[in-house]
């Protein structure tokens, strides 16, 4: 898998994007799907559900189609997870095919992902009919909407995003209207699939700048994108969630997500629990690693998620080798073993936790559910910051919310910046930050200097827990 | 006295923002007037912020998702045709993969690229370094 | 490491075993331990305990030197295990010595350990100074003399085994005072190495026949070594239980040693409780092994073990590879993540459990610590069955013990055979065996079949639970 | 009828008991005499047996540890000298290592283990087998 791969019709695979033109029908790639010999990624959560196990899937993504190949298949021959991933590439996430394109021919090693739109979607297929396990692409683009048609011609049953959550943490200048328009393009041909037959499981980012991201702007923004996506016809929806790290927080907002499902979505909406194996700074150290790993594995089945998205050892490091992937993927198996039956949470404080988290979600989308034009209450909001998240590589959001650390690791909002959050809530973060008595290091100086050095503290939460203490600061 | 000024920015196919937000408070927090824009910036972005503050000591560009080279491709043409004539200093994890290839670093040395950083902590100090370099050689050039 | 190994000194190797002149004199060896610049297996427990954390041991012996320090390296440089072990091949147990001095010259791939005596001492010291890690010796000799002596004049610092552990599941024909009495000279040495400054750890081998040993027999066979131990002048004594199972039983078991430790062991002693991950028969699918050796060691940290001894997931197929002897103790590793503080065990009933282990280590040891001649009464016991194991080797057991599943998995009496329990114990067994109501296979016919049938059944437990049914019977 | 007798027994170096045990219980439950030498049982030991035991249809050997060729290495001179005469049946786990090489096994065979089985199961057929191999071959033993 070294040295230059010579891609059978690299000179084809850069008519990018195919017009749809080139792209065969619904239809045709319904039926592709009907005769392919294997699950839909819905079905596959639908059967997790019912077991009571979490299913598993790994992030992996190369730019050469032998390599992804043989990615997939040795991630499926070794580790077996229940759905394998195109990650894509982030040219390609932003619709610069022809950077994809160059880096493809010059090598394929250089790029972070599979361009599926570069390769095309007969070669999508090639690797949908490589392995058992039903796809998903994974990638990050404000407007998906070639993409997507090439996931749909590939046969490919779960596609990730949303106008809102593959906006903000992905791009700096496209409007929310935009992005939002361009996702309503792509829910509602989910729509119309689902009239031919056709369930495509559409995963909601949660994760969204995955660094101290509180539980409830999370959630808040994925039950946006979810009535979004139901009103546009999607049929199966997948709500992720980025570790915190935090058990009960974690396992609270897990368990929230049927409530919000119920309360806030038309019924014949399938919906999923999602998981993300912790999405900020990853301890170095390969056993921390591994505990950490292990640990959100574990975390997910206590939460009751139908999927876990797992991280590997090398997290800190790099995109991973493909043995990395497959260690990573055993390891977070083992959390499904039926002799951990007996691990629990503290059911009263995850109840207590999981009512702030339903009463602050409820306060940020209440008020957006109500107004007849969603979408551009969305737009609206997250310009005047009443819907916002921290870190934001967009412009389009304001980042005037300020997360933190409570003394227990929860996140909490240290400013809510304009969030429409209750008084009570308010009181409660507040309560909760200030019996934060952590002491030390550059606590005597306030201002700016200390809250950047108490923020980097907290983004570096986990190398503090593992001791990691040489990497602790930016500066 | 005169503050210093710098422009920031993330490369052109990255999004991840939390360095950047964290290296544009810190630089700020120092004194420094930083022109910050933000992630997905092209070389061309840069090379116009360059005109608009030609008082800027120096372009310092973050690449996480291992793209850079391909990000920073058209730096040497910037260079060259003088769009952007203070140094360049790059950060961030460079390339593609767990296992680092020092002729990563090299390439991007070919594009251009003055200093590579890895701490953000070593900026203050590079920059420093930078400038004393610059007023060393600039006076050498307006007598030549 | 494939291919015959050309022994430096195979020829020399083989004067086995060495004669006592040969030896360094202990004061030498005490000195070479001091100036080896690692600490001792005591010091290693004993700073696990008090960092409440589990330290962690493989299995491991291949027949050559030079593979032998290769497999040593490799477990240290990939899992960084806290002690290492040197098993000792079948024949060297049995002092077959010839049998595995022609094996070695043959093929060291046909031995199923490192056979030290033949090796050597000078050999011994080379493989210790080869790691940072404390060596081990586990091997199954009902004597042990010759081995103890090249074992100490290598500089080891840990030494398993005991008179009855090492006699009854290891050999046919030893009698009991004949093992008694060599175990009694090597506890000697011990006394004397540990007035010269050097304590050993003694561990006792309560794992014995592995298959289905109720807890208080291998407590109460621990109990009475480690007094016969302390009498004669060990200073660290390691209580080794095996996984049942069953996590209450389990937990309750490990948390006893110390209690039985402080009830019958004058208190200058130090000592520890060691865990044997699951010792019975393996499940064959890797991820089912897996699920065990993770299960395994979390046990033993809910226990509060001193130290875990691995497994690994080729365990029901032969002496491990390399690899995956790295691959188990990294996966047991992850069960002293700091991340796991919260998981824990019902207390009240674990308490419940200690209180019938207690009692009924009780009932059988206390008769025979009464007495005068302590070896004597043990030896009288086991001839009359009030000290038994199930499953004997030897013929100096009774083997009228009769194990059996409860309806959770727990190991109970089914038999109790001559064992001096009180009739409070014996109800409680017979109460919990009622309540098996497990239905199926063979229930119908009773008698010799049917016992066969569910004993059989309950050695193959791990298979039952993980679904691997078509390695159920063996009839 | 008379009833059936075998000689059972676990190989020299080998203390692994609870087959053993189960198989001498398995193969009385069916109506066989067992002679249980138990664990640690060096051919000569088997040998005495057959000598005390002609009537015996066959010895019966486990080994678990790996060290059943070792352990077995004077069977080959036993059935030559005509101490072991009838067939030897061999199972368990019969030699060192998670990945079993078949020659092995022929090793073994060569030896003079006549039969090797994998489940104890099979044993009953495969005793069955080798008595009417045995009373074919013998009448014309007899005449030859
Ligand atoms: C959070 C995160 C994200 C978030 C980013 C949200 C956002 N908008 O900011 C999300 C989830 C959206 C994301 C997306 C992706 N990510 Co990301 N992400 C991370 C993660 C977990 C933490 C990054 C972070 O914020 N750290 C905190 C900040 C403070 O530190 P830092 O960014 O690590 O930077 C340090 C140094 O690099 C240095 N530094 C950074 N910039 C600069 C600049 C200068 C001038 C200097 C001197 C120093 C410097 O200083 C920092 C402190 O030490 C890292 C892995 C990790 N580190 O654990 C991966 C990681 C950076 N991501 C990675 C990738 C590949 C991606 C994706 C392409 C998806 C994919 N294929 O897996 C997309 C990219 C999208 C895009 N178009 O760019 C890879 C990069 C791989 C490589 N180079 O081989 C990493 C390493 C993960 C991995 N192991 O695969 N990601
Ligand atoms: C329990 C056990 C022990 C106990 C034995 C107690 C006792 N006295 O009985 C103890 C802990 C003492 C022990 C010690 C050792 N053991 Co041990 N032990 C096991 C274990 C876990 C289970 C064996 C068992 O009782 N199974 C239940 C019975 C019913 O089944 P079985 O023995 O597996 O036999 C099956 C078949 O092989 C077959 N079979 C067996 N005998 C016969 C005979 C005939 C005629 C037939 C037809 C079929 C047959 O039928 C059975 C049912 O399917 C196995 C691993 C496993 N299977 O999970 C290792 C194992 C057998 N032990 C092994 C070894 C090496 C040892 C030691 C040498 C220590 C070491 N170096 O690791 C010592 C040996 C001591 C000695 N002198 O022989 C190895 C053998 C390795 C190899 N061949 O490559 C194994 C496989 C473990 C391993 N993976 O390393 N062991």
């Amino acid at each position: 898998m070294s040295g230059k791969v010579v891609l059978l019709g690299a000179d084809r695979a850069g008519e990018a994007p195919h017009g749809n033109r080139a792209l065969p029908s619904l239809e045709e790639s319904v039926a592709y799907v009907a005769g392919l010999g294997k699950p839909t990624a819905a079905q596959v959560l639908q059967k997790a559900r019912e077991s009571g196990r979490v299913a598993i899937q790994p992030r992996c993504g190369v730019g050469g189609h032998e390599e992804m190949k043989a990615l997939l298949r040795d991630l499926e021959t070794e580790a077996a997870p229940d759905l394998l991933t195109l990650t894509i590439d982030s040219h390609t996430r932003l619709k610069r095919f022809e950077q994809a394109l160059r880096t493809l021919n010059r090598d394929p090693k250089d790029l972070n992902g599979y361009p599926l739109v570069t390769h095309g979607w007969q070669r999508g297929r090639d690797l949908n009919e490589s392995v058992a396990a039903p796809l998903e692409i994974r990638h990050g683009s404000p407007d998906a909407r070639a993409l997507f048609d090439v996931s749909v011609a590939s046969g490919i049953t779960s596609f990730e995003g949303g106008g809102i959550s593959y906006n903000l943490p992905y791009s700096k200048a496209v409007p929310v209207a935009e992005s939002l328009a361009a996702w309503e393009e792509v829910d509602r041909v989910c729509g119309r699939l689902a009239e031919l037959g056709l369930i495509v499981d559409r995963e909601l980012f949660g994760t969204l700048t995955a660094v101290l991201v509180p539980p409830s702007i999370s959630l808040a923004i994925s039950v946006v994108e979810a009535v979004l996506a139901a009103r546009a016809g999607v049929r199966c929806i997948s709500v992720a969630y980025p570790q915190s790290g935090h058990l009960v927080q974690d396992v609270a907002a897990l368990r929230s997500i049927p409530l919000l499902a119920r309360r806030y979505l038309p019924p014949g909406v399938q919906v999923h629990a999602v998981f993300h194996e912790f999405m900020g700074v990853f301890p170095k150290g390969r056993a921390h690693a591994e505990d950490l790993i292990f640990y959100g594995a574990l975390v997910a089945r206590l939460g009751g998620a139908s999927k876990l998205i797992t991280k590997t050892y090398q997290e800190a490091y790099g995109i991973p080798d493909t043995r990395a992937n497959i260690e990573g993927l055993r390891l977070a198996a083992r959390a499904n073993s039926p002799l951990l039956d007996f691990v629990a949470v503290d059911a009263d404080r995850v109840a207590e936790e999981l009512e702030w988290i339903l009463a602050e979600v409820a306060d940020i989308v209440e008020p957006l559910l109500e107004q007849a034009d969603l979408k551009a209450a969305v737009a609206d909001a997250l310009e005047r910051g009443t819907l916002d998240i921290p870190f934001s590589a967009s412009r389009y959001a304001k980042s005037e919310v300020i997360p933190k650390r409570d003394a227990e690791g929860a996140i909490r909002y240290l400013s809510a910046g304009s969030l429409p959050l209750s008084g009570r809530a308010l009181r409660r973060n507040d309560a909760l930050l200030r019996r934060d008595a952590r002491t030390g290091g550059g606590a005597a100086d306030p201002g700016l200097r200390s809250l950047l050095a108490d923020l980097t503290g907290d983004i570096n939460y986990f190398l503090t827990v593992f001791g990691e203490t040489d990497h602790e600061g930016t500066s | 006295m005169q503050q210093r000024k710098i422009i920031l920015g993330v490369a052109a196919s990255d999004a991840h923002a939390v360095a950047n937000h964290l290296i544009a408070h810190a630089l700020r927090g120092i004194g420094y007037t930083v022109v910050n824009l933000g992630t997905c910036t092209p070389v061309e972005e840069f090379a116009e912020a360059c005109r608009e503050h030609p008082d800027a000591e120096a372009v310092v560009i973050g690449s996480l998702n291992g793209h850079a080279h391909e990000d920073l491709r058209d730096l040497a043409a910037a260079k060259a045709e003088g769009a952007i004539r203070c140094p360049v200093v790059v950060g961030g994890n460079l390339s593609v993969g767990s296992r680092k290839d020092p002729s990563a670093l090299e390439r991007l040395r070919r594009l251009g690229v003055d200093r590579i950083v890895s701490d953000p902590a070593a900026l203050p100090a590079v920059l420093d370094e930078l400038r004393a370099a610059r007023s060393a050689a600039e006076p050498l050039l307006a007598v030549s």
